[in-house]
């Protein structure tokens, strides 16, 4: 029963479906939701799926993790070090830009005193 | 096993994401959020990649927290 | 979240369409996925193996992709610049809560110990997992550590600006000089020899780069963080 | 030989957080389950890098530094949670000293 499981198309099946589950779950979030923290914690939502979905499909069961130990020999056998490379700098940056939009948030409620994003209609007329 | 192991912690992520979007009270949603984070890592050790998953340990359980925390104290509960 | 609400057939149908739509292209993804794929990895970790450290990652991220580092530690220093221009701080901890004995006396026993943490993932960064943007996180949460505990406490705004200033400029000689030796930004001019892959000291010019990448995104993050906590809270 | 014993130290060590995860749900209120959910995990840690210490003597020195880690701040981080409910205005389920108290 286990063994079905650690095929390789079924790992990338799950993966797949997965990071898609949770991205339609920050959509719910983003589409349903009125306050401003839960709309940026949708977002952070979609990224972490995004994140998750970008080392999932690229991962090899029987491989290694792309470093190099002192008992094995040249980079052989290796997953691949592209996708963890890139992930490593977007959460970094990722972290940063949510910062800055709840910078935006705080600053915005000490104007007019709106968190919920129906109210904030002063630039559609 | 493997495969037992990222099947299980990705319907754990799923259902803590989704109760953290329906949740009433703030303050017990950006603690399901912190969960998340922590399911992320072990997905991200699952798949052989230590070095994304400390840097999303770091990030999503310390300096995010900070930040929804702080947004929380001056945003405040009202809808 | 009202569910007894009459739903439309519009969106029913909507729902319904889009529920097809995503059966279809699962279906389509799910059949055609290549067991077998010649990536560009394969590729980069037999050039690793010639030219990198023992961690392929740190490879990457330093050397093979380190203009594009360049320009994200830039994209950290406009989003610590634009958080600054926000909350305009100053030098009151708007946290309520008062610290007490217990706290206060820990925090200045872990404070090193975290600090020693930091810089030992920033150093060993072309060894084992971590590197500079781990370590300057972890070192941003060791301030915000004392932050919250210590509430007088504040990191001299001339301290970052040193350090920011001292990353910064380095990063970019360090590029020039290996644009004026070896015809490449950021040329590996110092020896590197690939016997002793392994070695603390070995790796020619990544480690110094990701330890520089470390002490650009602490100082950033520490900003950050400060400017976080130590809003004015006159709303 | 020496893997078994460390495996017994983990198994002990993951039985402790098994106790501190059925005590967080039996238990009724917010210090009684703070008791529980504090305490086990820091003995069952420490166990856990026991029996790791055994099955990897090579990572020994590191190992110990996590356990003095783990042993500096996980009663600090249990002591500010309750002070922190106790602000709050926690208040006990079933208090026996109320009587002496008063």
């Amino acid at each position: 029963m286990f063994e079905f499981f650690n095929q390789p198309e079924v790992i990338k099946i799950i993966v797949i479906i997965g990071s898609m589950a949770l991205f339609f779950v920050g959509i719910f979030g983003l589409l349903t939701q009125k306050h401003l923290i839960k709309i940026f914690m949708s977002i952070s939502m979609i990224e972490s799926s995004l994140f998750l979905f970008f080392i999932g499909l690229m991962y090899k069961k029987s491989f290694l993790a792309p470093i190099l130990t002192s008992n094995q020999e040249g980079f052989t056998n290796m997953n691949d070090p592209i996708p963890h490379a890139m992930i490593l700098t977007a959460i970094v940056i990722g972290m940063a830009v949510l910062a800055l939009g709840v910078s935006f948030a705080i600053e915005y409620y000490k104007l007019t005193g709106k968190t919920n994003i129906d109210e904030m209609t002063s630039l559609r007329h | 096993m493997t495969g037992i192991i990222i099947l299980a912690t990705f319907m754990g992520i799923i259902i803590i994401a989704f109760a953290s979007i329906i949740q009433k009270k703030l303050a017990d949603s950006i603690i399901l959020f912190m969960g998340v984070g922590l399911g992320s890592v072990v997905l991200f050790f699952t798949f052989k990649a230590p070095d994304v998953a400390l840097t999303e340990a770091v990030i999503g359980a310390g300096i995010s927290s900070l930040i929804f925390l702080m947004a929380l104290k001056h945003l405040g509960e009202k809808v | 979240m009202n569910l007894k609400r009459e739903i439309p057939t519009s969106t029913m149908s909507g729902f319904a369409l889009s529920a097809v739509l995503v059966l279809t292209i699962l279906n389509i993804l799910l059949q055609n996925i290549p067991t077998k794929i010649q990536t560009a990895g394969d590729e980069l970790l037999k050039l690793n193996s010639t030219e990198g450290v023992a961690n392929a990652v740190t490879t990457v991220v330093v050397y093979f992709r380190g203009f594009d580092t360049l320009g994200e530690i830039a994209v950290l220093f406009i989003a610590s610049l634009g958080i600054g221009l926000m909350l305009d701080s100053n030098n009151r901890c708007n946290i309520k809560a008062e610290s007490n004995f217990m706290l206060q006396t820990a925090s200045k026993f872990l404070f090193p110990i975290i600090m020693l943490f930091g810089i030992y993932v920033m150093i060993y960064g072309h060894l084992s997992p971590g590197g500079g943007f781990q370590g300057g996180v972890i070192i941003a949460s060791g301030v915000l550590l004392l932050l919250i505990s210590h509430k007088e406490f504040e990191v001299p705004h001339s301290v970052i600006v040193l350090l920011e200033t001292f990353a910064g400029v380095s990063y970019v000689l360090i590029g020039l000089i290996g644009l004026v030796v070896l015809d490449t930004f950021l040329g590996n001019f110092l020896p590197h020899d690939i016997s002793n892959m392994g070695l603390l000291m070995s790796g020619g010019i990544i480690p110094i780069i990701y330890i520089i990448v470390g002490i650009k995104v602490g100082s950033e993050m520490g900003m950050i963080v400060q400017n976080l906590i130590k809003r004015s809270d006159n709303v | 030989m020496v893997e078994y014993i460390g495996y017994i130290f983990i198994f002990i060590g993951v039985m402790t957080f098994l106790l501190s995860a059925i005590g967080l749900v039996r238990m009724p209120d917010v210090y009684t389950r703070m008791h529980a959910g504090t305490k086990a995990t820091t003995m069952g840690t420490i166990l856990v890098i026991i029996g790791a210490i055994f099955t990897e003597p090579s990572w020994a020195w590191k190992l110990i530094l996590l356990a003095i880690f783990i042993l500096l701040t996980n009663p600090l981080s249990s002591s500010v949670l309750a002070r922190a409910t106790h602000k709050d205005g926690a208040v006990l389920e079933s208090d026996e000293l109320k009587e002496v108290s008063k």
